[in-house]
């Protein structure tokens, strides 16, 4: 059962996330929803890498004694979070400075106002 | 080795790397002169579109190519990233630097008086590398990175005309949905890598089983996929980002939706190839229940695309959801494809809404040019704001007419061959599709001859007595378009047999691709 | 291909587009003038003479050609031009007399569905771009119309091409297939003769509205929008909007008499070469006098005009959802009667 | 040659243009017989509005927003459901992609 905790956490965080950017109205707590969307897709790709008791997937720093490659955690999921994460910060930072953007023109930060485009 | 080989072996790396190095480049040509940097973003993508016409030919008469990057043979297998070229990618990526292109030079004189022009090229050439990306790339995971490259760039340029609080609103809701769909599709990489320990598309589709979990995965991507191709009822991004940005972008952010409808062919065609026709519940394969899923989201794209489009006053807006139009075109003759899979109309279909990528391409681009021309000499963006302007502006105005039959599927411009295709093949799996199909051209072509008549025809008001054509390089840009139209509709079958059929071939051939690679290198 | 193939298409394409012409606008012509006359007898008037179309024609090209000040000269010549030839052009597919079509592998029935929209979408332009508003009301009351009618149309033909394909033919949108394979005799049951039998009253009433005849005329509307799209239109301008409107009748007329009359009587008699053609001939053009006589003036005499509003949803309301009976009693035709005879 | 085929029908573009082009000249020829002329800068050439004043341009103009009246008139219904749809609310926007994904999900689900 409690292997199953990494992948229910991941599932929960996916529909946390989901709920602010449905049924919020402040556009700061939709991109803090986005973002813990993305935490929790990155918290999966991590889970799937994980090994129990195995080391950091580097060649040349090997604990003496380990079995290649065995006892490695799986390097690819880590690099696929790592790349992840860069884009996700570029994502976040464009859309932060989106915000900002738009309650400078809009005055409000509310999604219900900020329909200036519609139909 | 002669040096044309040696360009040719690397064809594949170039393709991409061009643009790429050539968008960081662009600030610092910036410097020398305006005009220079100008110049050098159309040469690069020029140089760009060598290598791909090169690959192009050498695809297409000698088959698929498989490209490595990182080792050839190594004990660890899957630590590297292949490029897998055939000819539907060949197909999308001509389609791709051909609209870069043409924005370029469209831009040169639409956004003359505009700054921030470095940043411009930059993002530009940035959002042509992610669509080529995601055309070339043979590994899932690489495809979700160029897929977020397009949507920061484009996110980025949308916001072009960063004064108006409207381009910001679409640049954000832009990211929203796009940021959104493509966490989605990497969720289900992470499904995709869980079960198979594998990245690479060919593996992928080798290794697939169509478990429940894969239905998970393919439910995420096509739908996440979907929404990025503007498929109703998640197209409401649309309008909003193409209705508010310069059509130079549009083009651009076209051709990004162009790929991610490409994604989709791919994900159904090649990664879930062998398990298409794995009989589910009732004996019903599978390819039938994805076929009439696509279709039924395809009859609702066309329906309210044309609808709406009826009812805008705006006129970037009105093409915005004629776009959408015409994208549910393509997902109607994809979808009749896949649910008819095996049958000789099914290729037909296939070959149809292939050929459509192309013709939606020119025709919904050369509209938007025509849209941005207007805008540009009379500052309006209403049709009610605006009247009269083909006593000055004959050149567009002619352009117009062309794109308006070519969108409403009138003979003999492109638009009608393509839907020629579609309608003569997709009423076999239902007739009710093509009457919808039919219905929906009817009504675009009412939709354009309303543009037709507010912004051409009609009394010449006073304050737009005396505008001036259009500059010459946008007159460039929208003949070229408007050449291409006409060229593609009078000798249809010639770009049918040249382009089309082997890219419809290939996507149909998924054993060929997937030999490809597991084969052995 | 060689010189002299070429050389043969290249005549067939001359001579066949000439020919064609003068056949459409005689014939056009002439239809329009039976066709007033019956309307008068009808109400009880005398009428014009038989020859008075061609009569107002000739009058035409003698009058002023005037352009008006807010209209858009160059569109507003061409147009009238363009339209006539389009619509001339739709004859080269359709078989005419007992004859194949001019060039039976260069165009299908779905091809004419989309030129048949040229002479309306003339229309349009035309008002549009003449710049008085009574023109600008017609030609978007006109485009509506088309919108309107284009739905049971479409589902009308593709529910013929779709029938044959149910039988096993090849090449359904094919005028060739069509008239050699009556829908009449491709029914298996009651079910699809109902089908097709509410599907012809369908484009018998698609027929006014297609050729601008009352009750779906509220694009021109004489009485109340003067004209409407052809106002400002005068002299050869006129005349060519004329010739358009008769020939747009012949074309109208011989599209139906393909998809639901193709029968000739020669084969039936057993005539000779000559004397068979003529024979068919004659017949071909009695068949078309009887589609314009039902479709055209029983209905223009009887009904008064319909609003703008009503006749969009005549045609996508009550004419659609019967049309959609029709189609599903042709797609039921086949299924049925194999469950009968199973059973 | 040149002809496009789809195995139902069949479309060849260059006989048709060749035809068009070949009606063109017959009667932009028969066209010329016609008279040409009439009095430009009288009374002839002011649109006819039924002997009503003529007024300026702007007020003459038929706005593109009025057109097709008679369409979206007879679709009343299906015009505002759909523009009750199309909110602009960014919320809405996903909103839709996840009843798509939930939709298509119990679709497969259950297959």
């Amino acid at each position: 059962m409690i292997e199953y905790i990494p992948y229910i956490g991941v599932v929960a965080m996916i529909l946390i996330g989901l709920y602010p950017i449905l049924f919020r109205r402040n556009l700061i707590k939709i991109v803090i929803g986005i973002s813990i969307i993305e935490s929790g897709v990155n918290l999966f790709l991590i889970i799937l890498g994980y090994r129990d008791g195995g080391v950091a997937p580097i060649f040349t720093s090997l604990p003496p004694g380990t079995t290649y490659p065995e006892e490695m955690v799986l390097p690819v999921p880590q690099a696929l979070t790592l790349t992840s994460i860069v884009i996700g910060v570029a994502v976040l930072a464009l859309m932060l400075s989106l915000v900002m953007h738009i309650y400078r023109k809009y005055g409000t930060l509310d999604v219900q106002k900020i329909r200036r485009l519609k139909e | 080795m002669t040096f044309l080989e040696t360009l040719l072996a690397h064809s594949p790396a170039l393709v991409i790397a061009t643009p790429l190095l050539s968008a960081f480049l662009v600030p610092l040509v910036g410097r020398i002169s305006p005009r220079i940097r100008d110049i050098f973003a159309l040469v690069m993508l020029g140089v760009t579109g060598c290598f791909i016409g090169l690959l192009a030919s050498d695809v297409l008469s000698h088959g698929s190519r498989v490209y490595v990057f990182g080792a050839k043979n190594l004990s660890v297998p899957l630590v590297r990233i292949l490029f897998e070229v055939d000819s539907m990618g060949m197909f999308m990526a001509i389609i791709t630097v051909m609209l870069a292109g043409i924005a370029v030079i469209y831009s040169w004189s639409f956004l003359q008086k505009q700054d921030g022009l470095d940043k411009y090229y930059t993002l530009l050439l940035l959002v042509t590398t992610s669509a080529l990306g995601m055309e070339l790339t043979g590994d899932i995971f690489n495809f979700f990175v160029f897929l977020e490259i397009s949507c920061i760039a484009s996110c980025a340029l949308i916001a072009f005309w960063v004064e108006e609080g409207e381009a910001l609103e679409a640049a954000f809701k832009y990211i929203v949905v796009s940021s959104i769909g493509a966490l989605f599709v990497l969720f289900a990489i992470g499904l995709l890598y869980a079960q198979y320990n594998a990245l690479n598309i060919a593996t992928l589709a080798h290794l697939l089983q169509f478990s429940f979990l894969d239905k998970i995965i393919l439910v995420l991507l096509l739908v996440s996929l979907g929404m990025k191709a503007g498929l109703a009822p998640m197209h409401m991004w649309i309008p909003d980002s193409y209705g508010r940005t310069p059509p130079s972008i549009v083009l651009l952010i076209m051709s990004a939706t162009l790929a991610s409808f490409y994604g989709i062919l791919r994900v159904i065609f090649t990664m879930y190839g062998n398990v298409l026709t794995t009989p589910l519940r009732f004996s019903l394969p599978a390819h039938l229940i994805i076929g009439w899923i696509l279709i039924a989201l395809a009859i609702v794209s066309i329906l309210i695309g044309v609808i709406m489009a009826l009812i805008q006053t705006d006129l970037l807006r009105l093409i915005a959801y004629a776009a959408v139009a015409e994208i549910g075109y393509m997902f109607l003759a994809i979808g009749t494809s896949i649910a008819a899979l095996g049958t000789t109309y099914a290729t037909v279909a296939l070959q149809g809404g292939v050929l459509h990528i192309l013709n939606d391409a020119i025709d919904i681009g050369l509209l938007f040019l025509v849209a941005g021309a207007i805008y540009f000499v009379a500052k309006k963006r209403s049709l009610d704001d605006i009247s009269g302007l083909a006593r000055n502006m004959k050149y567009t105005t002619v352009f117009f007419i062309i794109g308006l039959l070519a969108v409403a599927g009138m003979p003999p411009l492109n638009g009608f061959t393509s839907k020629f295709l579609i309608y003569e093949s997709v009423y076999q799996v239902n007739p009710i599709l093509s009457i919808i199909a039919l219905l929906g051209s009817i009504l675009l072509l009412a939709v354009f001859i309303k543009v037709f008549y507010a912004a051409f025809l009609g009394p010449e008001l006073p304050e737009l007595k005396d505008v001036k054509e259009a500059p010459r390089s946008m007159l460039l840009a929208m003949g070229f378009l408007a050449a291409l139209a006409v060229c593609i509709g009078l000798f249809p079958n010639i770009f049918l047999d040249a382009l089309v059929k082997p890219a419809a071939t290939a996507l149909l051939d998924h054993a060929q691709y997937i030999n490809m690679v597991v084969g052995g290198l | 291909m060689n010189i002299s193939a070429l050389s043969e298409v290249a005549v067939r394409v001359i001579v066949g587009s000439l020919g064609l012409a003068a056949f459409g606008i005689f014939f056009g012509l002439m239809l329009k003038g039976i066709d007033r006359k019956l309307s008068a007898h009808m109400q009880g008037r005398i009428g014009p003479p038989l020859r008075q179309p061609f009569r107002d024609v000739a009058k035409l090209f003698v009058k002023e050609n005037i352009v008006p000040d807010q209209a858009i000269p160059w569109v507003f010549n061409l147009i009238p031009l363009v339209g006539l030839i389009g619509t001339i052009s739709i004859l080269i597919y359709l078989p005419l007399g007992g004859f194949p079509p001019l060039f039976s592998t260069a165009g299908d029935l779905i091809v004419v569905l989309y030129l048949l929209i040229i002479p309306s979408l003339c229309l349009v332009i035309g008002g549009f771009s003449s710049g008085s508003p009574y023109a600008i009301v017609g030609a978007q009351r006109e485009m509506a119309t088309m919108i309107a009618y284009e739905f049971p149309l479409a589902i009308l033909i593709v529910s013929i091409a779709w029938n044959l394909l149910q039988k096993g033919m090849t090449q359904v949108f094919s005028f060739s297939t069509i008239v050699a394979t009556p829908v009449w005799n491709q029914v298996s049951g009651p079910l699809g003769f109902i089908g097709f039998a509410i599907l012809l009253v369908v484009l018998l009433l698609v027929t006014p509205a297609e050729l601008s005849k009352i009750p779906f005329d509220a694009a021109e509307a004489e009485t109340e929008i003067a004209g409407g799209l052809l106002v400002e239109y005068s002299g050869r301008n006129l005349a060519m909007f004329y010739l358009t409107d008769g020939v747009k009748t012949v074309v109208m007329a011989s599209l139906i008499v393909a998809v639901f009359f193709p029968y000739n009587l020669s084969t039936l008699l057993g005539l000779g070469t000559y004397d068979g053609m003529v024979i068919d001939v004659v017949f071909f053009l009695f068949k078309v006098f009887l589609v314009i006589l039902f479709s055209v003036t029983l209905i223009r005499v009887a009904i008064a005009r319909l609003k703008i509003d009503q006749i969009v949803y005549t045609y996508w309301v009550p004419l659609t959802l019967v049309s959609l009976v029709g189609l599903i009693l042709v797609m039921w035709d086949g299924v049925i009667m194999n469950f009968f005879s199973s059973a | 040659m040149f002809s496009l085929e789809s195995g139902s029908g069949f479309w060849n573009p260059v006989l048709w243009v060749l035809a068009l082009f070949i009606l063109f000249l017959l009667f932009y020829g028969i066209r010329g017989f016609g008279k040409s002329t009439y009095k430009k800068g009288t009374e002839q050439t002011k649109v006819f509005l039924s002997g009503n004043k003529e007024t300026s341009p702007e007020e003459m103009h038929v706005k593109a927003s009025n057109l097709y009246w008679g369409f979206t008139t007879s679709m009343k219904s299906l015009y505002s459901l759909l523009r009750k749809m199309h909110t602009g609310n960014t919320s809405d926007y996903i909103l839709w992609f996840v009843v798509v994904l939930a939709v298509v999900f119990l679709i497969m689900g259950v297959m």
